[in-house]
């Protein structure tokens, strides 16, 4: 199946071309350039099943460089590559599978609620997809970066797409400057992967993550660990790479710009926390995995960041109003979860739970849009109600997406949140820092289920609690399309990897664990196994048939009482702001702990106090010496120039004065006077 | 003789537009400065320049040497030639003085045929101070870009014109002087060894050990260190490097459109390109034996220049003060003496043309609209000039370093370079300088917000039409130039590459290896106080 | 044969009898005599230093300098001319109007 | 106090003292030179001889020509005699000359001045 990945280019492609049709000729086409887009995506969707179908017929992953940007052999060169293996070919189909649907759906959110502006929001949409589907083929971590600032970029287009209001510019920029401040250092990763290693690329026996398991072995030369003990090099290395991912999944403390990012348009926050920007991050460590393998530090960092992050997250989406507010806090959350995975060494269980978010998210994303075009763009769950009779569609593929995200089996979320949490607690018996993260988890999943509920109680029971909500807008199939496909998938994805039931019957149902197995000899899940045991000392820890269930009984629990809180307090009629009664706590939690705070703070309070010091100090002091040094010359020209009379006599006397003074001098010198 | 020619056709071209009326001269000189881009651009691609053109066993394209005339014991020789470093920056001042001259076609209204002479008469300058390989030669063009810049400001320029053109005139020109003695002092040291003022045969002379004789009593070491940093500030006034960057925001503000995109786009680079010819080609030891200084220079260029940016609220003067924090990272490439570092520093130069070029452009098409310049007086732009706030947008993240465009490739190039050079702490330092492109970020995105978007408001009294095509068409121009720069760097870099690469070889590798404790203190400490 | 010493403290004392002249008096005329003293030390100089090195040149010259000094006083006497006509005075502190 | 004419050594006799002291120095220069004996010229006649070397003849004395500067100078006369004749002529129309012009120039260039000097 040479043939797939010949075209495999043309996944990206595909978009970028849709993407200049609906900037120049956009605006002369029927929809707006949406059909190019659908078009576009649909290709990519369809070249991406082919492709992972051809991986899963050859196995062997696919690399080949495509452009060269610097072609200097010496010290590095820097080239446009793709990579197709296991991960890629798995993510290209879920990142081009959302960016279909999420184009399907802006023609009903978008061109039939007659926006203006439309080819800018299909070109913005297009090329985000291009972005991101570049960045999970990226075939080295230069090219990764620059793919990753795309995706940036699309996101500040995109948020601020509606420009003329105030507040979308404003979360656009906060967006873009708050993951530039991860992205600073990523960038010094990239730069100091490149200058270590001498290649950035993910895959083969020159990768970087395959020299660095060689350094540590003492085996590789050539490698500069600036001074450093490699392990502690590293380590380092791999922090900085993780100020990106931390920036772009909004991982504690550089979340702040996500909640703010749902200014944008509904279906674009579908696509930014499902499938293209927040997924950049996590999808950035798996695909370094072998690297961040070799670093037990980094591991723990990243799932104490995950952990703390899931519920950290998740008791601020308790107390929002907007149904957006919920979804953009447990997004944050439930990435919280894969970091969680990822660093107690739970690879698949981390692209279990990516693959399923991406599902269920993108599904209540876009029920959550359907949902504002139906209440005519007021996103507020208190004025919302009753919704379920009048929006059935909607409401039960909403539903079956909250059922995956607070984790009820047998929806998708409950196998991968499931499997994530029982590799923590796996690792957690052995390290009492996994144990608090696992633990922090556990908490997070209750108030998963709370907030879950409340939002789809607030939202579709009980009785209409506003005018618009008695008689909500209605909409077309482009829009119920999406979302039944999603729905479909939210509910069953899960089925590809049933660990406990595997474990149960010892039937190998575990189809994402074999998947993974195949692949790359440096790519597989075998491999980071090794590697996370021989270097960061994560040996195999027996499971019995009892941890496995106890676990899952556990986290299941805790959703249902998450769930059964919800339902308590808010299945009713006529329900009441029970928040309220946390008193100062509500507002803590209101106020997000009061991190945009100190973030806009830094950002205009602190920052450009010290510009306007130092341009103060720039226009005082260095340019004052400046204007100091004219002033100065001016003034004593000024006074020398009083020496010219215009009396010849005083010019005659002066000039004889100096002829005297010369000839003492050089008579003097010259002995002329012995 | 295709250097000549190019020189040949500006002058006369600018002559005969000087002379002819005003109502001939814009668009004559439209045309005549599209001859020297047909020219430039030949030569582009019939380039055969090998190496670098100071250095020993390089081929120099389209090379003169004539003897001229003679001065004492020197021999002066019309030289002129040209490698890879000189090759780009040539086609890029060909191509931004055609752009700006069309972009003058709105702004300017008086005088027209004396200003659209003496953009041509720059040109020439300009074009032979980036081909003269003879001191002499060099210095007669390097000063004579200087009276038609005076002129050009001082009298097409803003309310402060006069202010603006002398203190640029003086400043520049006190520098030259600085550099001037910088450099004899070094001629004066080689004493007999040579008996040209041709760059080269300084270079060969030098790269002979022990070449340099004391001079007024100075030991040898002190002759070039002195020489050095004689020639370090008179090039860095016109870079310009924090602390004698201050006639530039004036400058700049004061200036005319197309003649802050001349200043900003190429006038610039002459510093940074003296600086990599004279000081980084000719002493690289010293470079490199004071490159903690020189590194220190360059942070605080890219930082503070940063901050002044942020705190600017006239977008020519936020543009003019990023140039600053963006000439540092020229600085910072060339001291890190590794071919990225050199060679990330020169295509940072014709990126930083290209895109401050841009920006210019769009703050001028802005101004000729709305009459004003102020971050405060407008908002909500994008509504009614779109095209001109797409190249804002455009032009701001090409600044701000977004991959595909030009000034990522530079800037990524200048940070490997430095992040594995010699100097001790490299690693941190660069680090530390690559913070400036999160404030890049930040005054770009801030300046973005408060002028393009939000509800449409200009405080002016003027009405709000879409720009002209001549106006607009600069700007998609240097567009597609940025993009086709950031993603195919090679058409430039591999020409580029083989000239810088025989300078790293100019140098003794010696690793400063700092112990990893040190380096962890000072990075954290130098972050730390950056960001206090 | 008298020592050139003396002709040179003669040129000496001339030239600076004209010098004392042209600083203390403030009447056009008597500087433009002032002059011609001058010029005449400047003429002593040359004679002398011809004999005293046998060259004849020295003796032209001040030849041409007495026809140059001539010319001198022909344009001179027009300027003064000139001067009283425009500030009705020949004295020359009233003419200031090119000072800076 | 008598009335008796006094010396008028006022302070416009100052300047005088430059003169005096540029006297003192270069006396004292001169006077304590050494010259070799002065060489003369021997026989034949100085005067005959410059009348020859003026023309370009060769006279009792060797020395230089002069023809071409003798020439010169006559032009020289001719124009100094000219440039007087203009200078003096009444109401010449030689602008510049005016006063009122001149001091034109020197308000604009006071003007010019100040404001330079305003920053």
């Amino acid at each position: 199946m040479v043939g797939a990945f010949e075209f495999a280019p043309a996944i990206a492609a595909l978009p970028f071309v849709s993407f200049l049709v609906a900037l120049f000729v956009g605006r002369f086409m029927p929809k707006k350039g949406a059909l190019a887009g659908i078009t576009a995506t649909g290709g990519s969707l369809l070249l991406s099943l082919w492709v992972y179908l051809a991986v899963l017929t050859s196995g062997d992953p696919h690399v080949e460089i495509v452009h060269t940007l610097i072609g200097v052999t010496d010290p590095f060169s820097l080239e446009l590559g793709i990579l197709i293996d296991q991960l890629s070919a798995l993510m290209l189909l879920i990142v081009s599978l959302i960016s279909f649907l999420v184009f399907v759906f802006s023609l009903g959110y978008m061109n039939d609620e007659g926006e203006t502006g439309l080819p800018r929001y299909y070109a913005g949409l297009s090329l985000f997809s291009f972005s991101m589907l570049a960045f999970v083929m990226a075939s080295n971590l230069f090219m990764a970066f620059m793919f990753f600032e795309l995706v940036g970029l699309c996101s500040y287009l995109l948020i601020g797409f509606w420009f003329r209001a105030d507040a979308p510019p404003s979360a656009a920029k906060k967006a873009f400057l708050v993951t530039r401040f991860g992205d600073y250092f990523f960038l010094i990763g990239v730069v100091g992967v490149l200058g270590t290693f001498g290649t950035a690329a993910f895959a083969g026996d020159g990768s970087f993550p395959v020299l660095a398991e060689q350094a540590l072995a003492g085996e590789a030369a050539g490698i500069n660990t600036f001074g450093f003990d490699p392990q502690t090099w590293f380590t380092i290395l791999g922090l900085l790479v993780l100020g990106g991912v931390m920036g772009k999944s909004a991982q504690f403390p550089l979340h702040t710009w996500l909640p703010d990012a749902m200014e944008g348009p509904t279906p674009v926050s579908a696509l930014i926390h499902a499938a293209t920007m927040v997924a950049a991050g996590v999808y950035l460590v798996a695909r370094m995995y072998g690297f961040y393998a070799l670093s037990p530090t980094a591991l723990a960092i990243i799932a104490f960041v995950g952990g703390f992050t899931a519920l950290f997250a998740a008791t601020m989406g308790v107390v929002k109003r907007e149904i957006k507010q919920v979804l953009a806090y447990s997004t944050i959350s439930q990435y919280g979860y894969m970091m969680l995975a990822l660093g107690v060494g739970g690879y698949v269980a981390g692209v279990f739970h990516l693959t399923t978010h991406a599902m269920f998210k993108a599904l209540l994303f876009l029920g959550a849009g359907a949902v504002i075009v139906a209440m005519h763009h007021n996103e507020d769950m208190w004025k919302m109600g009753g919704l379920k009779e009048r929006l059935p569609v909607t409401y039960y593929t909403f539903l079956a997406g909250s059922l995956a995200l607070a984790g009820i089996i047998p929806f998708a979320g409950f196998w991968s949140k499931d499997e994530v949490l029982f590799e923590a607690l796996l690792r957690g018996m052995d390290n009492p820092i996994f144990l608090v993260a696992y633990a922090m988890g556990l908490i997070g999943v209750f108030f998963t289920g709370l907030y879950t509920f409340r939002m789809v109680f607030l939202t579709f029971h009980g009785e209409p609690r506003t005018t618009i909500a008695e008689d909500p807008h209605h909409f077309g199939w482009n829009m119920k399309f999406p979302m039944v496909v999603l729905g479909v998938l939210a509910t069953v994805v899960g089925l590809i990897n049933m660990t406990p039931v595997a474990e149960l019957t010892g039937a190998h149902i575990e189809f994402l664990h074999i998947w993974f197995e195949h692949g790359g000899e440096t790519l597989t899940v075998e491999h980071y196994g090794a590697l996370l045991e021989q270097w960061a000392g994560y040996g195999a820890v027996d499971a019995s048939t009892a941890l496995v269930l106890g676990s899952g009984a556990v986290s299941l629990l805790l959703a249902l009482a998450g769930a059964g809180a919800a339902h308590v307090l808010y299945n009713v009629p006529d329900p009441d702001e029970h928040t309220d009664k946390l008193g100062s706590i509500k507002t803590v939690l209101f106020n997000n702990y009061y991190q945009d705070e100190y973030q806009v703070w830094l950002a205009e309070g602190l920052t450009a106090n010290v510009a306007r010091g130092a341009d103060t100090f720039d226009q005082g002091i260095i340019d004052g010496a400046v204007n100091g040094v004219s002033s100065v010359s001016l003034f004593l020209g000024d006074r020398a120039r009083r020496l010219q009379t215009g009396v010849v006599t005083n010019y005659a006397a002066l000039l004889t004065l100096g002829l005297v003074v010369l000839l003492v001098a050089v008579g003097i010198l010259g002995g002329w006077f012995v | 003789m295709m250097i000549e020619l190019l020189l040949g056709v500006c002058l006369v071209g600018g002559l005969a537009v000087f002379l002819l009326p005003d109502r001939y001269s814009a668009r004559l000189s439209f045309g005549i400065s599209l001859l020297p881009i047909l020219a430039s651009s030949y030569m582009y691609a019939t380039f055969d320049g090998v190496g670098n053109a100071l250095l020993e066993g390089s081929t120099l394209a389209f090379e003169t040497r004539v003897n001229w005339l003679s001065v004492g014991p020197y021999e002066l020789f019309y030289h002129v030639g040209l490698d890879g470093v000189s090759m780009p920056l040539i086609v890029l001042t060909t191509i931004l003085t055609t752009l700006a001259i069309l972009s003058a076609w709105t702004p300017i209204d008086e005088r027209k045929s004396q200003f659209y002479g003496l953009m041509l008469l720059m040109e020439a300058s300009l074009i032979g101070v980036f081909a003269a390989l003879d001191f002499f030669v060099w210095f007669v063009f390097w000063e004579a870009v200087l009276i038609p810049m005076y002129f050009l400001i001082g009298v097409w320029g803003g309310p402060r014109r006069k202010y603006a053109a002398i203190k640029f005139f003086v400043y520049t020109n006190v520098a030259s002087l600085v550099m001037f003695v910088g450099f004899f002092l070094l001629v004066f040291g080689l004493g007999d060894s040579v008996q040209s003022l041709g760059l080269p045969a300084i270079a060969g002379a030098l790269s002979a050990p022990g070449a340099v004789g004391s001079v007024g009593g100075l030991s040898p070491n002190a002759v070039k260190t002195a020489a050095f940093f004689l020639m370090f500030a008179g090039f860095a006034v016109k870079v310009p490097v924090v602390p004698v960057h201050t006639w530039l925001p004036d400058a700049h503000v004061e200036a005319p459109t197309p003649v802050s995109v001349i200043l900003a786009g190429v006038l610039l680079k002459m510093g940074t390109y003296a600086l990599l010819r004279f000081n980084f080609t000719l002493l690289p030891e010293i470079a490199q034996q004071y490159a903690l200084v020189l590194v220190a220079f360059a942070i605080v260029s890219v930082i503070y220049g940063a901050l002044l940016a942020l705190a600017q609220q006239d977008l020519k003067r936020i543009v003019a003060y990023s140039s600053v924090s963006s000439m540092g990272y020229v600085i910072l490439g060339l001291v890190a003496f590794t071919l990225y570092g050199l060679g990330g520093a020169t295509f940072q130069m014709i990126s930083h043309g290209l895109i401050s070029g841009l920006l210019f452009l769009c703050v001028g098409v802005v101004y000729n609209t709305t009459h004003t310049r102020m971050v405060g007086d407008m908002s909500g732009l994008a509504e009614r000039m779109p095209i001109t706030a797409g190249a804002i947008v455009a032009g701001s993240f090409a600044y701000m370093g977004l991959p595909l465009m030009s000034g990522f490739v530079a800037e990524f190039l200048v940070f490997s370079g430095s992040f594995a050079a010699d100097f001790a702490y490299a690693p941190v330092f660069t680090a530390v300088a690559m913070f400036g492109i999160v404030i890049v970020a930040g005054y770009y995105l801030f300046a973005m917000q408060r002028t393009l978007f939000g509800e449409f408001s200009v405080s002016t009294d003027y009405e709000i039409t879409r720009a002209a095509v001549h106006d607009v068409v600069p700007l998609v121009v240097l567009i597609v130039l940025i993009i086709a720069l950031g993603s195919a760097p090679e058409i430039v870099f591999g020409m580029i590459e083989d000239a810088v690469r025989p300078m790293t070889e100019l140098t003794t590798t010696q690793q400063a290896d700092a112990g990893p404790a040190g380096m962890l203190g000072l990075g954290v400490s130098l972050l730390g106080g950056v960001l206090l | 044969m008298v020592p050139s010493q003396y002709y040179l403290v003669l040129s000496a004392a001339v030239f600076c009898i004209g010098l004392f002249g042209i600083l203390t008096r403030r009447n056009a005329l008597v500087f433009l005599m002032s002059v011609e003293l001058m010029l005449n030390a400047a003429n002593i100089n040359l004679v002398a230093f011809s004999v005293q090195n046998g060259n004849l040149t020295g003796q032209v010259f001040s030849l041409f300098t007495i026809a140059t000094a001539a010319a001198e006083v022909a344009v001179g006497i027009g300027i003064i001319l000139v001067l009283y006509r425009n500030f009705n005075d020949v004295d020359v502190t009233t003419a200031t109007t090119m000072r800076w | 106090m008598t009335t008796r004419p006094r010396l008028k050594l006022g302070s416009h006799l100052l300047p005088g003292l430059a003169a005096v002291a540029l006297f003192v120095v270069m006396a004292a220069a001169f006077l304590s030179a050494q010259f070799p004996a002065p060489q003369g010229f021997g026989s034949g006649s100085i005067t005959a001889s410059i009348g020859y070397a003026i023309f370009d003849l060769s006279g009792p004395i060797t020395s230089e020509y002069f023809l071409v500067a003798f020439e010169i100078m006559g032009v020289l006369l001719v124009a100094a005699l000219v440039g007087a004749v203009m200078l003096a002529r009444e109401e010449g129309g030689l602008g510049p000359l005016s006063g009122s012009g001149s001091r034109d120039v020197r308000a604009d260039g006071a003007i010019e001045t100040e404001t330079e000097s305003d920053h």
